[in-house]
């Protein structure tokens, strides 16, 4: 009836409030590149080149120009799909991006769930409780989760379970030397694995992603776990949940059918915005457990002015951000009946 | 065995599996006794050395996948280790090589069985293509054949299949050597064409992802930021084939965590480890360690002459009296190096270089100078260092912002972003006071001179401008070494380095090497790449 | 007498808070027999809710039965285990709330809501649940309950949702409902649907009630026996006749005495021997101070003719020293209405005279800085919302002094004792923030802070609707004095008839927007004309008018509000 | 502020923390690190930027209880006199984003339309970058100075600032007080800048403390890649990093203090949060 439009609608919306977004960070991207210290044209010339071979690449590099008109260019080379080439590591930005984002997606996938899976049991958990010393503890836990450093956590659990313990694998990437990366389907190695029924490389992978993702997921435990905690404390004090009490629903019914659907809701928008940190996080924890995703690309990258690979990465996490957001919104609109119903 | 460890983690994980995994897997990659496992902390962006943009780390695929004509034959250093021999020039694809008696044309006959991978043999006609190629295309390729005097097509001749000859405007000592380099490869012509473009006529976009040798090894795959796999080339007909079947490159940028990998036996080797790392790798016997002495490579503490202080060779003096040598040789290198302080003498006695200058740590001195100069109360100097240098210039500079604090001058430090560096440090010239660490390829002292003390070269970050020394290193540049007056002048050369300090020399660096027990053959070559070809793994 | 369903017996409730603990309840004793329906009455803290939700054992963690025993249908509430509570809950016993749209479930259908409820009983199972409960919802008389079965809370009415609120409980047909202010915040001909409803259908099944409210006037109107409770006791239990005809303790005579009846004038809301009882004087009223000619306000909509108009074509007059009430229920405008004519809102067209000079032309955004802004002023619905809530009662009330007036220092310090004075607010509450000050003590600074600046129109927005009734009856009586004393004039805006005619002379009917009756207080209450004041005025609840001590009307009225 | 006042405050305080036994030890450790951060350099046994090279790399002892680092410099004596760097650097940034975010949030809550409009997209263009990458970048650009770190921390914060302040001016523009002040003739920007700005200082209380923690995390994660503060200046970030590849050699007191030290000050900020809602909320109080 008008309930689908409605919420297509909102959807609609959405997508249009994104594009002024997209244009000021293809703006910001360009503007922060050009920045950037550092000259491609003399890194590009490599070690020992003549003033002449650097001016000379400057030129083909398309650097001698008036920035509004390498903006320009920047932005006829979008329109076309273009995102150019790394300097850094030879290969066009959008290879490099396609190969990487897998990893970076699903290390941090992983981090979320470890986190969603720790986190929400104790945000209700602390909920129930309010004010007692589980809450206390709860509290006291995820406090120290975020409070640590993740590149620290990192060196801290690859020493103790790689180099003393021997527990895990080498610090070495996505997967062991021994195995060949599976088949690209999704990109996601243990998926893939799975899919090709490689039960050894799925587990070969699996096992490569705790630690880093335990390491980062440490880190969004808070955060979710906050929410939970304030959004279920809100939703319990709500009177239709006396209501439902008063009706004689099971306490179990009344925690999860009745106040965790209405607490979620928050969560979810949360969960967006832990995203987004945990992709910032992620730079550092690919740092430390070498896993070739798209956040430590984007640190090497800036390192050595790399401006396409820059702005290729900066593009592609807004558009990234862009999707989840929508995603979000989707999600909400099929939890939160109200949506798009007010006025 | 190295894999035992990771076994056992696998199984910790996954209790009751243990062999299984290994044979299920193991078809993926061949077997391990002839695999070697490298792991380096620097991304490998190029398979092409010519390609603009391509970065060092790069250049061991020129080394392993391609063939120069000429190689250097390797010797054995006090110390056991293996090392290629300058003075001994070897054939790599040329069988045999003439001089002409000026000097000025060099033939070379290519060697009848050498073949690319693809199976076409190797023709004078590859060999003119890709000098054409290395000197056409500009940046550091067309730069490094300009040290050995090749700068245009029109030197290279292909005067039969099998026969190559160079025209030199001049003769040079520096151009047969100056072929062993990485840059003066050669490259398969007849693929590379095939994959030229009007846009792109040398092809680069091909070779750089697709290299196309004759080379000892192939590369089998290669992720970007990951890995890099050499396969060996079986038919390879330039020397000795090598033992080893496979080697994978590993890409790991954590420095500690090389070092746990390797430490823990996972991997065979790593390349280019910190001193500190290898002092106590060496001292823990987990792990062979190989410390070779960086031939014509110094670390030194550069003043920029640009900058009103650094002008009064008084201030220049007392620096270089301030400077903490022994600490520094301690504690930033970790004794591994050779010291190049405490010299016998200001007027050098042998053409020997890198050697020590006649400096060492005196305050007293160090502060009478000051007080001479024409800066007596001292001033404030920003002392810049490469961050990807840090793991050695960071303690370094610690050390000398201390101690140049105790003659009255005050500086601070400034770390710089690695791309930076060369902008700002060798291009512009504008660091004040800063670290540097040049090495030259060809070992000989007036190769160093050239980029680090004549005026305008890259290296010279100094701004030093020394008529005499340019006119010494014209002279010598060229010259013969069993030349009468080469000595004289490359003495000439180091004494007035010696009396000015634009360049204070802290000590001469080591390249350090770690790998694992059972595994052997490394040599050291002035590239400081790894060079695969030559290693060998023990069975066990 | 037989056994009661219900034995309350000796009832104490404490509760934990940072000041150690406190009694919620006290001895509190209420038996409810089969079939009956019993009004527990009293003024909010007296600890009547307190004691439903001790009954239902959904106490907030706080709280805990520290005394006494609750006894339903021979079962030991206070003592029985979690699990018999849960049978009991919803099976035996029924409750509903007051802000019926909050107490269901915002993404559940309410035919979901009414499944669980049954499915956790045992009285559906998965295959006939949805049929059960359109029959459930049929019974609480909703209209095609079919497709309102798939209906989510925010997509039906107050009143809808109340009967959805009535299904949930009664879905299991309970032997008791408990009715916690089942009617607050619904407009009064809602109120009256809801509450027969309520006592057609525990009529009909023999059900009993207990009906907890603060309005004397429902609970006479529905109960058989009423208990008055006051600061956590019991002062009074009698038969709703009994009560009204004698009432004995004299909280209970006071309580009586401050609900509005038909015929009460304002002084008599306070007890005879008040020294702050007022009688308005019968001046005429002067020159006219505010015209309001063809008023239109549209609010947009999210798409073109989606637009809503909430005040449309109103004119009216408002003369020097007059009082005019404008009465309406929930959405007529009224609000929207004086926003304007306080210029918080522009209107869409129209014109605002104020003395003579359309101020309405003049954009909201830049009337802070215009001369009529100190002669205007309003004192809002609800004085917790309207006090801000990091500023002392001084600082409130200084405000528009300081803004308007310039005055500062010391005279200010003055001036605002003074004010507190007149709306009888002691000095040594001025330095206090509002959540440390009572309701009363809150709608007097709201009240202090309008008149500080003496304005000639004085809106007054429900100004009585969030207070009890005995408060009421004290700031009514101050309004009319302060009126006298500043020569104000007032518009007093109300949803309740009742309350406006103690104060206006005149009075405004309206009804979407537009005005439907107006006339003299005495004359639209003795014959409405419109249909639409009929319904109002039919569907106030009073209790009866006659108390023993303020003798003067027939049993007739008593009649007449008893009648459904 | 009368005695009287004080009195009341101070019991407040009190009762926060009895009832909350967290809040109290976040109270406890932000006492130690603001006594380490005031008086830090004058209570150090040693000089945090004197090396010695004999006595590089020694364990925890008696003389050292933190051990040395590979300069022989004195952990310990670096790890206390680094409180205050970290915490100034944290506090400007936060400071800075609180200001300028909030008051971006205020006016884009109250007047809404194209002031809020253009700041809502903004704010969602500087969100759509992974922040912490955003903050390599801007520190990248313009070089890494302490106020730069500041700069980038600060800029990676406003949004959170400007949303919340956004939220709660938005939910009090037609509050009966907002509309009561009109009334009494206070203009919009009086009626925003004092009535409804400070009531939503309680909920922003927790957002400052959390963001407290976040911001040194921040700097450290900089410094750790190499963008921080500058050596030898004692910060936690970069004693860290440059503690990290000791870790393997097994001189672990090198990362391992200055990383406790980060993480109990981002820790006491983070618990500190609610406690100081409690405290500024005067409906707390009674």
């Amino acid at each position: 009836m008008v309930r689908v439009p409605k919420r297509l609608r909102l959807v609609g919306y959405r997508l249009l409030q994104a594009i002024p977004v997209l244009i000021g960070i293809v703006v910001v991207s360009f503007l922060l590149t050009r920045a950037l210290p550092g000259d491609p044209a003399v890194y590009f010339a490599g070690p020992a080149a003549s003033a002449e071979s650097i001016e000379q690449i400057r030129v083909s590099m398309g650097l001698d120009r008036s920035l509004p008109v390498q903006f320009l260019a920047y932005v006829g080379d979008l329109l076309r799909g273009e995102l150019g080439q790394s300097i850094s590591t030879g290969q066009p930005v959008l290879t490099e991006l396609t190969r990487r984002l897998p990893a970076s997606l699903e290390l941090t996938g992983f981090a979320l769930l470890f986190s969603i899976a720790v986190a929400m049991p104790l945000g209700i958990l602390a909920a129930t409780r309010p004010n007692s010393w589980i809450d206390h503890l709860c509290r006291f836990v995820v406090t120290a989760g975020v409070s640590l450093p993740t590149f620290f956590t990192g060196l801290a659990l690859v020493y103790l379970f790689y180099f003393l313990l021997g527990w895990s694998p080498a610090p070495m990437g996505r997967l062991d030397i021994l195995y060949l990366s599976p088949p690209h389907v999704t990109g996601f190695y243990v998926i893939d694995a799975l899919i090709d029924a490689d039960f050894e490389t799925a587990r070969a992978a699996l096992a490569q992603l705790i630690l880093p993702a335990v390491t980062l997921g440490l880190f969004t435990l808070a955060p979710i776990a906050r929410m939970t905690r304030a959004a279920m404390l809100q939703v319990l004090e709500g009177d239709f949940i006396r209501t439902a009490r008063a009706a004689g629903l099971s306490s179990n019914k009344v925690l999860y059918s009745y106040a965790l659907r209405n607490a979620i809701l928050p969560v979810i928008t949360t969960l967006g915005m832990v995203f987004s940190f945990a992709l910032g996080a992620n730079v550092l924890v690919e740092k430390v457990f070498a896993w070739p995703g798209i956040g430590s690309y984007a640190v090497e990258a800036l390192v050595v002015s790399d401006y396409a690979a820059v702005q290729g990465f900066v593009l592609s996490m807004a558009l990234l951000f862009v999707i989840l957001n929508l995603l979000i919104d989707v999600t909400y609109t099929l939890v939160d009946p109200r949506l798009g119903m007010e006025d | 065995m190295y894999r035992r460890d990771f076994l056992k983690g696998i199984s910790a994980l996954s209790v009751g599996v243990g062999a299984l995994t290994f044979l299920k897997s193991m078809p993926a990659m061949a077997a391990r006794n002839d695999t070697l496992v490298v792991v380096t902390g620097t991304t490998i962006n190029s398979l092409d050395i010519h390609r603009s943009g391509t970065n060092r780390p790069s250049y061991q695929v020129a080394v392993n996948c391609y063939d120069r004509l000429l190689t250097f034959g390797h010797k054995q250093l006090e110390d056991g280790s293996l090392s290629y021999d300058y003075d001994n020039l070897q054939p790599e694809l040329a069988e045999s090589w003439e001089v002409s008696g000026d000097g000025r044309v060099l033939t070379f006959k290519i060697r009848d069985n050498a073949r690319f991978w693809d199976g076409k043999p190797v023709t004078a006609e590859d060999v003119k293509w890709s000098f054409d190629r290395a000197v056409t295309l500009g940046g550091f390729p067309t730069a490094q054949m300009a040290a050995g005097s090749l700068e245009e097509p029109e030197q290279f001749e292909a005067v039969d299949d099998k026969t190559f000859r160079i025209h030199l405007p001049h003769s040079s000592k520096l151009t047969l050597p100056d072929l062993t380099t990485p840059v003066a490869i050669v490259i398969n012509s007849q693929a590379a064409k095939a994959h030229a473009t009007e846009q792109d006529p040398w092809a680069t976009e091909y070779l750089h992802r697709t290299p196309a040798g004759s080379g000892a090894f192939k590369v089998e795959r290669w992720d970007s930021g990951q890995q890099l796999v050499y396969s060996r080339n079986d038919d390879w007909a330039c020397g000795p084939v090598p033992k080893i079947q496979r080697v994978i490159i590993r890409e790991i940028p954590s420095q500690s965590t090389r070092r746990a990998l390797i430490e823990r036996g996972d991997v065979h080797f790593s390349q280019n480890i910190p001193a500190k790392d290898a002092r106590e790798l060496e001292a823990g016997g987990k792990a062979k360690v190989v410390s070779t002495p960086i031939e014509n490579c110094l670390h030194v503490l550069c003043t920029n002459l640009n900058f009103e202080p650094f002008q009064d060779k008084k201030v220049r003096q007392a620096i270089a009296y301030a400077v903490p040598y022994e600490a520094i040789f301690n504690n930033a290198a970790y004794g591994r190096g050779v010291p190049m302080w405490g010299g016998d003498s200001a007027k050098p006695e042998s053409i020997t270089w890198p050697q020590p200058f006649p400096y060492s740590q005196d305050l007293e001195k160090a502060r009478a100078l000051m007080a001479e100069s024409s800066h007596a109360d001292g001033f404030s100097v920003p002392l810049s260092f490469d961050l990807g240098q840090a793991d050695w210039a960071e303690p370094t500079a610690l050390l000398i912002q201390e101690a140049l604090g105790k003659i009255g001058i005050k500086v601070s430090l400034n770390k710089v972003p690695g791309a930076n560096w060369r902008t700002v440090a060798l291009v512009e010239k504008s660091l004040p006071l800063h670290l540097e660490n040049f090495g030259g390829w060809l070992n000989t002292p007036d190769y160093y001179f050239y980029w680090a003390y004549v005026k305008g070269n890259l290296f010279n970050s100094s701004n030093y401008d020394n008529k005499e020394i340019a006119e010494l290193v014209d002279e010598t540049l060229f010259m013969a070494q069993d030349d009468p007056s080469y000595a004289p002048k490359i003495r000439r050369m180091i004494e007035i380095a010696i009396d000015d300090v634009p360049r204070i020399p802290l000590y001469q660096p080591s390249l350090n090497v770690a790998m694992q027990q059972n595994t052997g053959g490394y040599e050291y070559w002035y590239h400081r790449q790894l060079d695969v070809r030559p290693l060998t793994l023990k069975q066990d | 007498m037989s056994i009661p369903l219900l034995d309350i017996k000796a009832l104490t409730v404490e509760f934990g808070t940072r000041r150690g603990v406190v009694d919620a309840v006290r001895q509190v004793s209420v038996t409810v027999a089969k079939g009956e329906t019993v009004g527990i009455v009293g003024e909010s803290g007296s600890g009547k809710s307190v004691t439903s939700y001790a009954v239902m054992r959904i106490l907030d963690r706080a709280g805990r039965i520290a005394g006494g025993s609750i006894v339903f249908g021979g079962i030991n509430v206070g003592k029985a285990d979690e699990r018999t509570m849960r049978d009991l809950r919803g099976r035996e016993m029924s409750m509903i709330f007051q802000n019926p749209r909050a107490a269901l479930n915002p993404i559940r259908s309410v035919g979901r809501q009414i499944e669980d409820v049954l499915i956790e009983h045992s009285l559906a199972t998965r295959a006939d649940a949805r049929e059960k409960a359109i029959d459930v919802l049929k019974a609480v008389r909703i209209n095609d309950p079919e497709s309102r079965y798939h209906a989510y809370p925010f997509e039906l009415s107050g009143g809808m949702c109340q009967r959805v609120v009535i299904a949930v409980a009664l879905a299991c047909r309970p032997r008791l409902l408990i009715a916690d202010e089942p009617t607050t915040g619904l407009d009064v001909t809602t109120q009256k649907a809801v509450m027969d409803l309520i006592r057609e259908l525990t009529a009909e099944r023999n059900m009993s009630t207990l009906l907890i409210t603060h309005d004397l006037g429902l609970a006479a109107a529905y109960c058989d026996r009423i208990v008055v409770m006051e600061k956590g006791r019991v002062v009074e239990e009698a038969d709703t006749a009994t009560l009204f005809a004698n009432p004995r303790h004299p909280y209970t005579r006071r309580l009586l005495q401050a609900t509005p009846r038909l015929d009460s004038k304002v002084a008599d809301l306070l007890p005879e021997e008040d020294s702050r009882r007022r009688t308005p004087s019968t001046r005429p009223p002067g020159e006219t101070l505010l015209q309001i000619q063809d008023l239109v306000k549209v609010f947009p909509g999210k798409d073109k003719g989606d637009e809503y108009r909430a005040v449309d074509g109103l004119s009216f007059e408002v003369r020097s020293g007059e009082s005019l009430g404008l009465v309406g229920e929930s959405g007529c405008g009224k609000s929207t209405t004086s926003s304007m004519i306080m210029r918080l809102l522009d209107p869409t067209s129209g014109h605002i005279l104020f003395n003579g000079e359309d101020i309405g032309a003049v954009p909201g955004k830049r009337f802070a800085g215009h001369s009529a802004r100190a002669s205007l002023q309003m004192v809002f619905q609800d004085p917790t919302d309207s006090l801000n809530p990091r500023w002392s009662a001084r600082r409130s009330i200084s405000d528009p002094l300081m803004r308007l007036a310039s005055v500062g220092g010391s005279a200010l310090r003055a001036k605002v004792e003074a004010v507190a004075e007149m709306v009888g607010l002691p000095d040594h509450l001025l330095d206090r923030f509002p959540h440390q000050l009572s309701g009363g003590q809150k709608a007097r600074v709201g009240i202090a802070r309008a008149i500080a600046l003496e304005p000639k129109l004085l809106i007054l927005d429900e100004p009585t609707a969030a207070l009890d009734v005995s408060v009421q009856a004290v700031v009514l009586n101050l309004l009319v004095e302060l009126r006298e004393r500043l020569g104000m004039s007032y518009l007093f805006i109300s949803h309740d008839l009742n309350v406006v005619r103690l104060l206006c002379e005149r009075v405004l009917v309206m009804k979407a927007g537009r005005i439907v009756e107006q006339g003299s207080a005495e004359h639209l209450l003795d014959r409405p004309e419109h249909p639409y004041t009929r319904e109002l005025l039919a569907a106030i609840p009073h209790p009866p008018s006659s108390p023993p001590r303020v003798s003067s009307e027939s049993e007739d009225s008593v009649i007449a509000a008893r009648w459904p | 502020m009368s005695l009287s006042s004080v009195k009341n405050f101070t019991r407040h305080a009190r009762y926060v923390m009895t009832e909350n036994p967290v809040t109290a030890l976040a109270a406890l450790l932000f006492l130690f690190i603001v006594i380490a951060a005031v008086a830090g350099p004058a209570l150090v046994p040693y000089d945090p930027m004197a090396t010695n090279g004999g006595r590089a790399l020694q364990p925890p002892s008696w003389n050292h209880w933190f051990g040395t680092d590979h300069l022989g410099r004195d952990v310990f004596s670096r790890v206390v006199v680094a409180t205050r760097l970290d915490l100034m650097i944290s506090l400007a940034a936060v400071a800075l984003a609180f200001v300028i975010g909030s008051a971006m949030g205020a006016v884009a809550g109250y007047f809404g339309g194209w002031a809020d409009r253009i700041t809502g997209r903004l704010l969602d263009t500087i969100m759509a970058f992974p922040l912490f990458v955003l903050a390599m970048g801007v520190v990248a650009a313009a070089g890494n100075t302490i106020e730069n770190i500041v700069y980038a921390t600060a800029i990676i914060n406003l949004p959170f600032y400007a949303r919340m302040a956004r939220a709660e001016v938005n939910i009090r523009r037609n509050a009966g007080f907002v509309q009561a002040a009109r009334l009494s003739g206070n203009g919009d920007w009086r009626i925003l800048a004092q009535h409804i700005f400070p009531n939503t200082l309680p909920p922003m209380m927790v957002q400052i403390s959390l963001n407290m923690g976040w911001a040194i995390l921040n700097a450290a994660g900089l410094s750790f890649i190499g963008l921080g503060v500058r050596p030898p200046t004692p910060e936690w970030g970069i004693m860290v990093a440059e503690g990290a590849n000791f870790i393997v050699s097994g001189e672990w007191w090198l990362a391992f203090f200055p990383g406790v030290a980060l993480m109990l000050a981002v820790f006491t900020f983070n618990l500190l949060g609610d406690g100081l809602r409690d405290l500024v909320d005067p409906q707390r109080r009674t």
